[in-house]
């Protein structure tokens, strides 16, 4: 045991991960407070403005998302099995799904921007006080989701040099299987974000 | 040390299992998506919020190999998820007799 | 029961002084027993410690008598809340308007005044509200407080016993001027009070201008006694040299017409030396500024303008 | 247990990759780290004392020395700084980290190199929020609560220090995390949850609160600058924002944070009164598992802040009958820990005196906190003096005595040198005598409706004043002569033995100070 012996400890490491991860659900916990109340405040606003997002677009994006935590499941397995080439190819694939959502997302917020519907922005200031919630929330919720979808694309990668470089390998895959875990919890904050902002009309 | 040697042997999830939750994870969307447009009836908000719950507890448990680990860590998800729930209730005891 | 100034600040009182003494005699418990074990057991005499079976019976005493004890606290905090939280229907309701750095009190007959005065023996309940940040009305004879939250309707309510005069903080903390936010609240016999609520305001004021600057909440920020505020008295400043800091560069004019309408309409062009540019565009009609800057005009002039802003308010 | 002999060099002469200062700056050693913690941590301490002696100043003469803005921005500088950079972090990242792994008999905690950064998180976040004080625009004037909707309103460089917050939030999850895995996984054999250390225990507590408190202050702490940078109006009436849900997100953090501060001081009253009272603590299991209740109940009593915030009526009601629970377990702490002196032979070291003091001080501080946990009580007292008596009670009598308690029970270990008991004594007599002069005036002074944050008042509260501000000096006095014993002793005390005090837990079995990585062999418990 011991600093060096305790970087080497697998079950460690995933249990860090773990209580990241509980971290990062009271962080969102308290976004879904917000939420929670403003709907139940303003449950007609809420209503009218989930009409306005692209059901279309937020549906091909959860597909998307959920494919990739598939990709990604299977890039660990491999791993853990020694097939490296096969777990760098889903690696990869993990990486362009992950950049295709944060595409989709930006050309759906570049659709509400164009048609003035941004925080602070005159025509958002003047519509109903529900609204104005629905789209800030909005605006905050996917925001900060995106951020971790970038985080979690950039530490794919590193993934992929280290898978590369074997300093993934069969023996010693904590690294891997803790982006694991991060990508999967990131995609069941998505999981609850698509009902909420597109399916409550 | 001896009490983790169960968990040494770790599991390793075969593609076959994962490619059958990824299939039923897109059923899932797909009926979520139906139930909010054909509007069966008030409460299908929180349906979608129950097939939102289903499709994480699948990645959790499959993707994320919960369903492999010990109990104690199931039992610390659910604390964290009991807390989080007593915060919004505690909230709304505010929010809804104000 | 303890009597006070009013009929709620009793029953705090009393809800206080209870819980109090149930803690002071917790505290005596509590240090007597620790003070007599380190005199009775301190190594000169008692050279070796003897190690103490753990008692579960015990240790079960010590963990239920103190929730009888909290729960026995919680209840004397509780007994009467309801009564102090909930006025009775016939209350005369008053509206508070808070704002950064004053009161306003709105009475149902359309009276504004910044002095809030209540009949004794009649239920009175307050309607509180704020134009800005979060205030909190406080009248500490009374014992009482609560918020002013913007967007909000918040309430008190209490019924006066003794006439006097109290005062009224503001202690939520809401900026530069917050601990100058205070405000006079006169209990006085309900004759009085009806006297007072039927006349017409111009007996008080006197002039138009002051009750406007009252009623926008000037006065929260300056004075016209020559006492300095958050901002620059009015004393002695119309006609009077002032330096002023316009954009970026520092100035001396004279206060004319112009200069105290510009100082209103637009209150960050020209700042006052010394003073920070934090005065707020409130919203005055050009009627109502006529107004005010002729009142200006009568308070005297003063070229001392240092010694005239350099002076502290103090009570 | 026999002694180890020093075949190691000790940890001051670490010859690892980097040299001289880099040695320290860089180093994974969790004792280094650990003491870094703590200089920087007394350097913020000691701002924060000195914009106190400012404040205690200007409330004898307001408007003399420094005007009501500046005031404003000392009291909330004062309170962020106190809060944030020296109470939340103070004992677990300095003596945590450096006797939580010794205590369980492992080399280092569980993430090293997470160690050492978050040892550059703090300082980042704390850099940001020195800066905030000196950029343009001044220091933040809100007061350590950054209430919305002023804190979005206000022009002060609010965004920096909110930001630099964050920043700090983030260290102490970090932290939080590292130290729960630590206990989870590294515990040498025969170290149980039995007879695990009750330090190491408070510890393990405080982390998961740190762990599932603090994100939640992180998002609200986001929602301030999106509010103040993009306008994003949660907290705005005017677009529908609620600003009492701001503080209920505050404090749903804030409330927890402040058994964050004290679980740990309780862990080290724990291990000072057994040794001084040369026996085993009376009730292990019950003060584990008060541990426990405290922080867990703790996280849902914040609304005991906000009574008078205008939460609806039910609300009030639930929190404060929560937060009567809470004090059920600490009630059992204190009463345990009293129950140690029985039949004991008691040692009177400085430790000791200051551990005893906690005893009865938190007790004033925490009896005052069910005074104004009560519904009625806090109408009257929420907002006034008596608040901040309550809370410098606690968090100086209790955290800060406890620190000191700390200070000097494991100034031999850490430093390998004894200081001298008689000035630490006449420090604590003078620093225990001020303290009360200074805050309890304030009891009186808030009973009688002084409202806090106020720069200048009706003269009628002028004598309290002087006397809290004349105690003031007092303390200052009592806590130079501490500073200077300790300070002297670090350079000219004797050397200090293995174990000075008769402790019984593994930091004592190894040389003063500990050998690079601690242990010459994984120690073996029996009990
Ligand atoms: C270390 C920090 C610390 C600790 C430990 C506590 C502990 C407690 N606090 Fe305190 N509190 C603060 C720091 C702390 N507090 C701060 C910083 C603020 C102000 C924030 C701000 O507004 O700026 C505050 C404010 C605050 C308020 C809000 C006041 C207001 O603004 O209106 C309340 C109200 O309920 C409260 C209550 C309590 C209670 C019930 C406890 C309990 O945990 C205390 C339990 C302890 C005991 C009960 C005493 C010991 C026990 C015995 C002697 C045994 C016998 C007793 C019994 C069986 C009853 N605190
Ligand atoms: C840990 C937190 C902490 C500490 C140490 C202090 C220390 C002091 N505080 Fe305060 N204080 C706060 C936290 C703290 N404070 C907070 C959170 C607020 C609210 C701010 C707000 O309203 O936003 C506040 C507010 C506050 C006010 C109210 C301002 C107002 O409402 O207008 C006043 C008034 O006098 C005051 C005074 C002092 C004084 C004189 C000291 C000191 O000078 C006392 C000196 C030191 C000691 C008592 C020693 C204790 C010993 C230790 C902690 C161990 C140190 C170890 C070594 C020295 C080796 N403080
Ligand atoms: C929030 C506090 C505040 C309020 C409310 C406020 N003022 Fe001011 N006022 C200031 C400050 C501070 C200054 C000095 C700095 C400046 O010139 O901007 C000032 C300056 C002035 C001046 C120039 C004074 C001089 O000495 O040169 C005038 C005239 C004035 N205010 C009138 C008003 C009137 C009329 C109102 C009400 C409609 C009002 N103020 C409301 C804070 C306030
Ligand atoms: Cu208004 Cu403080
Ligand atoms: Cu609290």
């Amino acid at each position: 045991m011991g600093a060096a012996e305790g970087q080497r400890d697998r079950i460690g490491a995933k249990y860090g991960m773990w209580f990241f991860l509980f971290t990062e659900i009271l962080f969102f916990g308290g976004m879904f407070i917000l939420y929670a109340v403003y709907r139940s405040k303003y449950p007609a606003e809420f209503h009218a403005s989930a009409g306005e997002e692209n059901l279309l677009l937020g549906s091909i994006n959860t597909a998307v998302l959920l494919t990739s935590s598939l990709f990604m499941a299977v890039a660990i397995s491999a791993v853990k099995k020694g097939s490296y080439r096969l777990s760098v190819v889903f690696q990869a694939a993990t990486i362009l799904m992950g950049l295709a959502f944060l595409a989709i997302k930006a050309v759906e917020w570049y659709e509400k921007v164009a048609r003035g519907i941004y925080p602070n922005s005159p025509v958002l200031d003047k519509m109903k006080m529900g609204e104005i919630l629905f789209f800030g929330l909005y605006y905050v919720m996917t925001g900060i989701h995106g951020v971790h979808v970038f985080i979690g694309v950039c530490v794919i990668s590193f993934m992929v040099y280290f898978t590369l470089t074997g300093n993934v390998t069969q023996e010693n895959y904590s690294k891997i299987e803790n982006t694991g875990l991060y990508w999967h919890f990131v995609d069941i904050v998505w999981i609850y974000l698509f009902p909420l902002f597109y399916l409550i009309t | 040390m001896v009490r983790d040697a169960v968990e040494r042997e770790d599991h390793i999830g075969s593609y076959g299992t994962y490619i059958l939750i990824w299939a039923a994870l897109m059923v899932l969307l797909a009926v979520t998506i139906i139930v909010a447009k054909v509007e069966v009836s008030k409460y299908s908000v929180l349906l979608n919020l129950f097939i939102a719950t289903v499709k994480a507890g699948l990645v959790l448990f499959f993707f994320m190999h919960l369903k492999y680990e010990r109990g104690f860590l199931k039992g610390l998800l659910l604390m964290v998820l009991l807390i989080l729930a007593s915060v919004i209730g505690l909230t709304f005891s505010d929010v809804w007799y104000r | 029961m303890i009597l006070g100034p009013s009929n709620v600040g009793g029953k705090i009182e009393t809800s206080f002084l209870i819980i109090t003494a149930a803690c002071v005699v917790l505290l005596i418990a509590v240090t007597a027993t620790m003070l007599a074990f380190i005199w009775r057991y301190r190594r000169a005499r008692s050279p070796v410690a003897e190690d103490v079976e753990e008692k579960l019976g015990l240790e079960i005493v010590l963990t239920v008598l103190p929730t009888v004890l909290v729960l026995g606290m919680f209840y004397f905090g509780w007994v009467d809340f309801d009564y102090i939280r909930n006025p009775p229907k016939d209350a005369m309701p008053i509206d508070v308007i808070a704002r950064q750095w004053s009161w306003s009190f709105k009475y149902q007959n359309g009276r504004q005044t910044d002095t809030l005065r209540v009949p004794v023996g009649e239920p009175v309940k307050l309607i509180m509200t704020s134009e800005d940040v979060t205030h909190s009305f406080f009248i500490p004879a009374y014992r009482i407080k609560e918020d002013c939250v913007p967007g909000l309707k918040t309430h008190l309510w209490f019924n006066a016993d003794q006439t006097g005069t109290f005062d009224i903080f503001c202690t939520e903390y809401c900026g530069l001027g917050h601990s100058h936010m205070r405000a006079k609240l006169i209990a006085m016999p309900a004759a009085d009070f009806q006297k007072w609520y039927g006349t017409k305001e111009e007996a008080e004021g006197g002039s138009k201008g002051l009750e406007l600057l009252q009623a926008k909440g000037c006065l929260g920020c300056h004075t016209t006694d020559g006492a300095r505020k958050v901002g620059p008295t009015f004393r002695g400043l119309y006609g009077g040299k002032v330096t002023v800091t316009t954009n970026a560069k520092e100035r001396t004019i004279t206060a004319d017409e112009a200069y105290l309408e510009r100082s209103v309409r637009d209150p960050g062009a020209d700042v006052v030396k010394g003073f920070p540019n934090i005065m707020p565009k409130l919203p005055v009609s050009d009627e109502e500024l006529r107004e005010i800057v002729g009142y200006l005009e009568t308070l005297g002039q003063d070229d001392d303008h240092a010694r005239r802003n350099g002076h502290a308010a103090h009570d | 247990m026999e002694e180890i002999t020093a075949q190691y060099e000790s940890f001051y002469h670490e010859k690892g990759r980097y040299k001289g200062i880099l040695s320290w700056l860089m180093s994974t050693d969790h004792k280094r780290i650990g003491i870094q913690y703590l200089c920087a941590l007394l350097a913020f301490f000691s701002i924060g004392v000195l914009l106190g002696l400012l404040m205690r100043l200007n409330l004898i003469m307001p408007g003399k020395i420094i005007g009501q803005e500046t005031y404003n921005r000392v009291f909330s500088v004062h309170g962020i700084v106190m809060i944030f950079l020296f109470i939340i972090p103070g004992i677990p990242v300095a003596f945590g980290n450096f006797f939580l792994p010794i205590m369980i008999g492992a080399r280092d905690v569980a993430f090293p190199r997470l160690n050492r950064f978050t040892w550059w998180t703090y300082l980042a976040g704390a850099t940001l929020v020195v800066i905030s004080l000196f950029a343009a625009g001044g220091a933040p004037d809100t007061g350590w609560t950054f209430y919305a909707p002023y804190s979005i309103r206000a022009k002060a460089n609010i965004t920096l220090a909110v930001a630099g917050v964050f920043v700090l939030g983030f260290s102490s999850i970090l932290t939080g995390i590292n130290f729960v895995t630590t206990i989870h996984r590294l515990r040498a054999p025969g170290v149980t949850w039995q007879n695990l250390p009750l330090f190491v225990w408070t510890l393990y507590a405080t982390g998961w609160v740190q762990l599932l408190a603090t994100p939640v202050l992180a998002i609200t702490l986001i929602f301030i600058i999106l509010g103040r940078v993009f306008g994003v109006g949660f907290f705005d009436p005017a677009k529908g924002g609620d600003p009492i849900l701001y503080e209920h997100l505050f404090w749903t953090y804030s409330h927890p944070a402040v058994y964050i501060m004290i679980l740990p001081a309780m862990g080290i009253i724990s291990e000072v009164i057994p040794v001084f009272a040369r026996k085993k603590i009376f009730g292990y299991r019950a003060v584990v598992y008060s541990a426990l209740g405290i922080a867990s109940v703790g996280y849902f009593v914040w609304g005991h802040h906000m009574f008078t915030s205008g939460m609806s009526d039910t609300a009030r009601i639930i929190f404060s009958f929560i937060t009567f629970l809470v004090a059920v377990p600490t009630g059992v702490k204190i009463f345990n820990w009293v129950g140690t002196l029985y039949k004991a032979s008691i040692v009177g070291n400085a430790p000791m005196y200051f551990a005893l003091t906690f005893i009865f001080l938190f007790s004033i501080g925490g009896l005052t906190g069910l005074i104004i946990g009560s519904l009625e009580p806090n109408l009257h007292l929420h907002g006034t003096y008596f608040i901040v008596a309550h809370f410098h009670y606690v968090m100086f009598g209790g955290v800060g005595f406890a620190i000191l308690a700390g200070l000097h029970y494991w100034f031999p270990k850490m430093s390998g040198r004894m200081y001298e008991e008689r000035p630490a004594k006449i420090g604590w007599f003078i620093l225990f005598v001020g303290f009360n002069v200074l805050y309890f005036s304030m009891f009186i002074l808030g009973y009688e409706g002084m409202p806090r944050r106020y720069f200048d008042y009706p003269p009628r509260y002028f004598t309290l004043h002087l006397v809290s501000t004349i105690g003031s000096w007092i303390l200052a006095m009592g806590l130079a002569i501490i500073a200077g014993n300790l300070l002297s002793a670090l350079f000219r005390g004797p050397k200090a033995p293995a174990d000075p005090w008769g402790g019984r837990t593994l930091e004592w079995t190894i040389p003063s100070p500990p050998p690079a990585e601690n242990f010459a062999e994984t120690p073996v418990v029996r009990d």
